[in-house]
């Protein structure tokens, strides 16, 4: 456990290290980009100046980490005190920018999540059952196609139908119709915060609201799912200890069902590890369809505004989430399988 | 026995890993432990022992496909235990190796005649074309056709796949060939069809044989000098017959008990030794038997224990038997 | 006497292609049965045949299969069989065991499935099944993962599961390869005891004819898909009928002392190779010109049975 | 027995992209109108004769751009593959087989490139340096490189500990020859198959950066940046076809590309197996 903390700390450095490189190392001048295009010389120059990208790059990377405190002057800062600069677009602090984001993107990724598992467990089970059958073809057919759609694509095509042609959900509008008022709750979560709070009406709106996102970014993770599901039954379904429970007269779907589940259960946490990764990156996309005011929306209105602390800071916690997901996959296995227990 | 005529001749070898046991911490493992042996010209010797034994490390070391952690390899009088790249790549073509899984040995990427003729290409700086000749003959002297050249290694079968090892290890007609067990995977009426090539062939050319098994009868059969190893060290060795006729270490009198022979008549003796093989992490620092050996006495887990010379070559380590 | 287990005619094949060919064999009431062959022989395949656990692409035929009196064509009697009548030892024993569950609660798992016992109950009987199968410290080995215990253990475990439901027949398929010399003479000795001590029957399928001589009471040899050879342990080591097991006994008996094996030619076939009508001739020292194109026939003489035109008699001395 | 049925799958896979290689090549042949073109008069122009796909905004010819936009996606996707596999393909080799320090330093920075989501450091990489479709090409090559080292080292670390690696050093080969001629031959198959796979990946990660911005500056053609034209139409509730058919493109592109990778993966696997 510790170890695994450990091991954590060289990644986390390399991580912020990379970002830093790419904010300030590469080729492109940030400096040109924060002033824009009609900007004369000496006000690029002062914006580097004030930047402080006339600094070495190891003096300016350490700035970065622990803030002026480096250069011996009062101030803090540094992203070691959560200071991850100022937005040029919003004026805040982008720590502040991103937290009041996060919950929309926490409500639809987790909610992509759910709608994955939920669709993908059971059909990748059935399919290896079924192996070599229609629906075993089927499943191996959607979860290719499924790889190969964009999502953002994809989102777009729901909209069309569910809300152009059908109208039974609303548009890209974001969380709530606008103008709405949002409930008030602990988690953020207006799905959960309207439950808890017994709003049933914005627990509905909610809901409408959700629904697309989350099936936009929820349909590429079945494909994975499903395969690694039907793949890890299979595995167990042709092992020598099924094949010997059965001639020590072990019958039945109990049999399966319980070895399947416990012996599939470690890959299905790694996946799902890999597919929050996959969702952090993706929900750029989604959230820019959907108009759904999260970290990736943030992140690419940043990008079209060249708000440069915003972009790398967006990056840098994508980053840093994903590891941490990862960590938690890493430590979820350890307490599943007694053969990595072991270690 | 004299060091000078021996084809191969080791002292002291000693191969220790280091395992890491968790954490931080690690282990020294001793796979291999103070082995001494020598083969004469045109002999056997057989290494006998179960998984864990050290004596397919043995093989690795002997052939520097490991490097010893102590103790020196004499190759028909050449240490070889400190030589490094072209020099070591050379001596290669004076030992070489026939390994247990046929296929695996092969590379599958390369056809039959590539494979028998690359030691011809490496040592005798021949091309294919100037070896292909050879390898022809060699071809038909391990029992394939020439035709069989063309051929790639999953199109044969496994009894022809060691042949085309044995071939390979042949065709430079080395001084030593180690074979690690090289009939195991084989069935039954092929194993005797390899058994009986080998033994023409060392007729033949002369060969050093070091014949690595588990099985006995195999062993009885080709072997004329014997080691047994039991966790890392050689507890008896000394001509086969003899050891066959009159085991002297409880070890060896233990696995000769314990292997079932086909013969109704015969019943096997199976409770001579107690519990499994311990790790070697675990081992005593006396005889590595303690503990499973029906004969030990408490002194016996912390003396080691050193072969003794006990007459016609037969050595054996154990001092309860000298 | 008659059988406890009887199987005749029965042919399998996979995918298309023939693996068994018409195989005969019978175990009887407190007997050991040792299954003897070559890799492709079909050894495997008639145990599993007998527990409808075949591989999902092979399809069983057979002419007759009675169990203890009892009609086995219909797969649900075989299916209902495994475990109650016929207890199941399996090759590789780790593998065999389910990585994820403790050893006890696959063995009391199974206790409780076979014998309708409750969860207390079953867990007494597992200590006790771990018990007579010569473990130590059953508690221990009770809680603990297959991969923390040896291959010898794990085989020992497996064996008592196989007892849990007090069978008839107990089908052992290759029980002790890759396990230690010393470790291998252990677990058949301990095979041998259990089945006495049960009085129930046994089946050993091996390619080890020191295994056979050590514990069989008779041996069917198999070749390419049919059992070639049946007879009593003893008289198929005094001189097999058969050529091809009567070269298998001298391979191994002049191994065993020291001698020159004489040499079987050729290779063992492979499925859907093509077969001669007897489908050793072409490997046979005794072969003629009708070994290729006629059935070989029944002999059957000094207790022993086999299927060749030009059988091994007396005083005829193998080439 | 099998082989059949997975030949079907890898000649569907083949004509797939055969048919998207063919559009992109003789797309001045396939398209009648001008990708370029302004026409004032015709914007939003719903499918018709003249516009198969209907226009966009600015009177472009939606279906003339899908099929110029297959000689930016499919030059870009393959571009950036073959930079991958250049550069993690030799890697792989090297740090599988030598071990040691190297390899483990090489783990590390591979652990911290890869604790970025692809899209996400694409983002990150191309908003320091600049549009363009050189700029595109190294960025997407550069995310696919991990996978590229991994795969390989993966299989040469398999490779390596099989017994004609042992014999090919028993016989005297010296340890570069034993790479070279006995552990990289073993690679190939896999390699070629990740990389059909890749390129499905990096036609979507590419048509990902064009939606959002990043991607071929325009006027010119691109799918995933004529995909994002059709967001503000959402909201008004028409056209359709400005977002439908550069999708389905992309689509059938990536699809086509997987479905090869996967069907070569099966017809490689079982033969490696016989072999070894």
């Amino acid at each position: 456990m510790t170890r695994r903390l450990a091991a954590l700390i060289p990644i986390l450095l390399g991580v912020t290290l990379l970002a830093f490189v790419v904010s300030h190392a590469l080729p492109g001048d940030p400096a040109r980009q924060y002033a824009g295009i009609n900007a004369s010389e000496a006000q690029v120059e002062a914006i580097r100046e004030r930047l402080g990208l006339n600094e070495s790059l190891p003096v300016q990377y350490c700035v970065y980490m622990i803030g002026q405190t480096c250069l011996g002057e009062p101030g803090g800062g540094g992203l070691i005190r959560g200071d991850l600069g100022e937005s040029i677009r919003t004026g805040f602090s982008v720590a502040q920018d991103v937290g009041a984001r996060l919950p929309a993107t926490i409500e639809m990724v987790a909610a992509g999540m759910l709608f994955a598992l939920v669709v993908a467990l059971p059909l990748g089970v059935w399919a290896a059952v079924r192996k070599g059958k229609l629906l075993d073809k089927f499943c191996r057919f959607i979860s290719t196609l499924g790889v190969a759609v964009p999502d953002f694509w994809l989102a777009m095509i729901l909209l069309l139908i569910f809300f152009i042609v059908l109208e039974w959900l609303p548009g890209p509008v974001g969380r709530l119709p606008i103008g709405a008022t949002t409930p008030d709750g602990p988690t953020g979560l207006y799905v959960i915060d309207s439950l808890v709070s017994g709003d049933w009406e914005t627990f509905r709106t909610a809901v409408k609201h959700l629904l697309l996102p989350m099936v936009a970014i929820g349909f590429p993770a079945v494909a994975p799912i499903l395969r690694l599901t039907r793949n890890a039954t299979l595995s167990v379904l042709n092992s020598d200890y099924i094949a010997f429970g059965r001639a020590a007269g072990l019958r039945g779907a109990p049999l399966y069902l319980k070895y399947v589940l416990r012996n599939a259960l470690p890959g299905a946490v790694t996946m799902a590890g890999l597919i929050a990764g996959y969702m952090i990156g993706g929900a750029v996309l989604v959230e820019r369809v959907f108009s759904w005011p999260g970290v990736g929306l943030y992140g690419y209105n940043s990008l079209i505004n060249t708000d440069y602390p915003a972009i790398q800071a967006y990056v840098l916690l994508s980053a840093v989430t994903y590891t941490v997901v990862f960590l938690a996959v890493d430590l979820v296995q350890s307490l599943i399988d007694p053969r990595v227990r072991l270690k | 026995m004299t060091g000078a005529a021996d084809t191969l001749a080791i002292r002291d070898l000693t191969k220790v890993f280091r395992i890491k046991t968790g954490g931080f911490r690690h282990a020294d493992l001793k796979a291999v432990d103070d082995v001494t042996l020598s083969i004469p010209p045109g002999r056997t010797l057989a290494v006998v022992g179960e998984s864990g034994s050290g004596k397919t490390t043995l093989a690795r070391l002997i052939l520097r496909l490991l490097e010893p952690t102590r103790g020196t390899v004499l190759l028909e009088d050449t240490d070889i235990t400190a030589m490094e790249g072209a020099e070591l790549e050379d001596v290669r073509g004076r030992m070489q190796i026939v390994f247990q899984d046929p296929y695996d040995s092969l590379s599958p990427w390369q056809t039959v005649g590539r494979t028998v003729a690359e030691p011809l290409l490496l040592h005798d700086g021949l091309t294919m074309k100037q070896a292909s000749g050879r390898v022809a003959d060699m071809l038909e002297r391990v029992g394939l056709s020439p035709e069989h050249a063309r051929r790639y290694p999953h199109e044969l079968s496994g009894g022809q796949a060691q042949r085309v090892g044995i071939a390979r290890a042949m065709i430079t007609r080395p001084a030593l060939v180690v074979l690690d067990e090289p009939t195991s995977s084989l069935d039954m009426s092929v194993q005797s069809q390899i058994l009986l090539l080998l033994q023409s062939l060392q007729e033949e050319m002369d060969i050093s044989y070091l014949f690595i098994s588990h099985d006995l009868s195999v062993v009885r059969y080709i072997a004329h000098d014997l080691a047994v190893m039991y966790l890392g060290k050689v507890v008896e060795s000394g001509p086969a017959a003899e050891i066959f006729a009159s085991p002297r270490h409880p070890y060896t009198e233990a696995l000769l008990r314990a292997a079932p022979r086909p013969d109704p008549a015969h019943k096997t003796d199976h409770v001579y030794l107690v519990g499994e093989q311990p790790s070697a992490l675990d081992r005593a620092p006396g005889c590595p038997l303690y503990g499973r050996c029906p004969i030990s006495e408490d002194v016996c887990a912390d003396t080691p224990q050193e072969l003794v010379d006990i007459g016609a070559q037969h050595r054996v380590a154990c001092w309860k038997r000298i | 006497m008659s059988a406890l287990l009887e199987v005749r005619g029965l042919e399998v094949s996979i995918a298309g292609l023939p693996i068994l060919r018409g195989v005969d064999m019978e175990v009887k009431p407190g007997e050991i049965l040792g299954v003897v062959g070559e890799t492709g022989a079909g050894k495997s395949m008639t145990a599993r045949s007998v527990l409808d656990l075949l591989p999902a692409k092979a399809t069983a035929s057979f002419a007759t299969c009675t169990f203890a009196g009892q009609d086995f064509i219909p797969p649900k009697a075989r299916q209902e069989a495994r475990g109650h009548r016929i207890g199941f030892v399996p090759q590789r024993p780790r593998g065999s065991l389910n990585p994820v569950f403790r050893v006890g609660n696959q063995l009391s798992a199974t206790l409780r499935r076979l014998r309708d016992m409750g969860r207390r109950e079953a867990r007494g009987e597992a200590l006790d099944l771990l018990r007579s199968v010569r473990i130590t410290d059953p508690e221990r080995v009770y809680r603990s993962f297959p991969h923390e215990l040896s291959g010898g253990m794990c085989q020992r475990v497996c064996i008592a599961i196989a007892l849990a439901g007090e069978p008839e027949l107990i089908i052992a398929d290759e029980p002790t390869t890759g396990l230690d010399v010393t470790i291998q003479a252990e677990i058949l000795r301990l095979l041998g005891e259990v089945i006495s001590e049960r009085n129930a029957a046994g089946m050993l399928i091996t390619h080890d004819l020191g295994v056979v001589a050590d514990v069989c009471d008779r041996v069917a040899v198999m070749y390419a898909g049919r059992v070639v050879n049946v007879g009593a342990t003893a008289e198929i080591y005094r001189g097999a009928l058969h050529p091809y097991a009567n070269r298998l006994v001298s391979i191994a008996t002049s191994l065993d002392s020291g001698g020159t094996p004489r040499e079987v030619p050729g290779r063992v076939p492979n499925p859907g190779d093509h077969l001669a009508a007897c489908a050793f001739a072409p490997r046979c020292f005794r072969a003629g010109p009708g070994c290729f194109d006629r059935e070989p026939p029944l002999v059957n003489q000094s207790g022993q049975v086999a299927f060749c035109h030009h059988p091994v008699t007396a005083g005829v001395v193998p080439r | 027995m099998n082989a059949r049925k997975y030949d079907a799958r890898l000649i569907i896979g083949l004509t797939m992209f055969g048919f998207m290689v063919a559009v992109a090549v003789f797309a001045p042949l396939i398209a009648r109108n001008d990708p370029l073109a302004i026409d004032l008069t015709n914007q939003f122009v719903p499918p018709s004769a003249d516009h198969w796909f209907g226009t966009a905004s600015l009177g472009f010819d939606v279906f003339a751009r899908v099929v110029y936009a297959a000689r930016h996606d499919l030059l870009i996707a393959v571009s950036a593959v073959a930079l991958s596999i250049a550069i993690g393909h030799p890697i792989g080799l090297l740090v599988g087989y030598v071990g040691g320090w190297g390899d483990s330093v090489t783990m590390r920075c591979l652990d911290v490139v890869q604790a970025f989501p692809a899209l996400v450091l694409a983002i990150g990489v191309l908003s320091a340096l600049g549009q363009g479709v050189r700029n595109l090409i190294l960025v997407i090559g550069i995310v696919g490189v991990p996978t590229f080292v991994r795969l390989v080292r993966a299989e040469v670390r398999s490779l390596r500990e099989h017994a004609y690696v042992e014999a090919g050093r028993a016989v005297g080969n010296s340890r570069s020859k034993i790479l070279v001629r006995y552990i990289a031959p073993g690679t190939v198959g896999t390699v070629v198959t990740q990389a059909a796979v890749s390129c499905g990946w990096a036609v979507l990660l590419a048509a990902a950066l064009g939606f959002i911005g990043l991607g071929v500056p325009l006027p010119e053609p691109e799918w995933g940046a004529m995909i994002a034209e059709g967001i503000p139409e959402m909201r008004r509730g028409g056209s359709w076809w400005i977002p439908v058919f550069p999708g389905i493109a992309i689509a059938i592109t990536a699809f086509s590309l997987i479905l090869i990778g996967e069907s070569v993966a099966d017809l490689v696997e079982p033969t490696r197996r016989k072999s070894r």
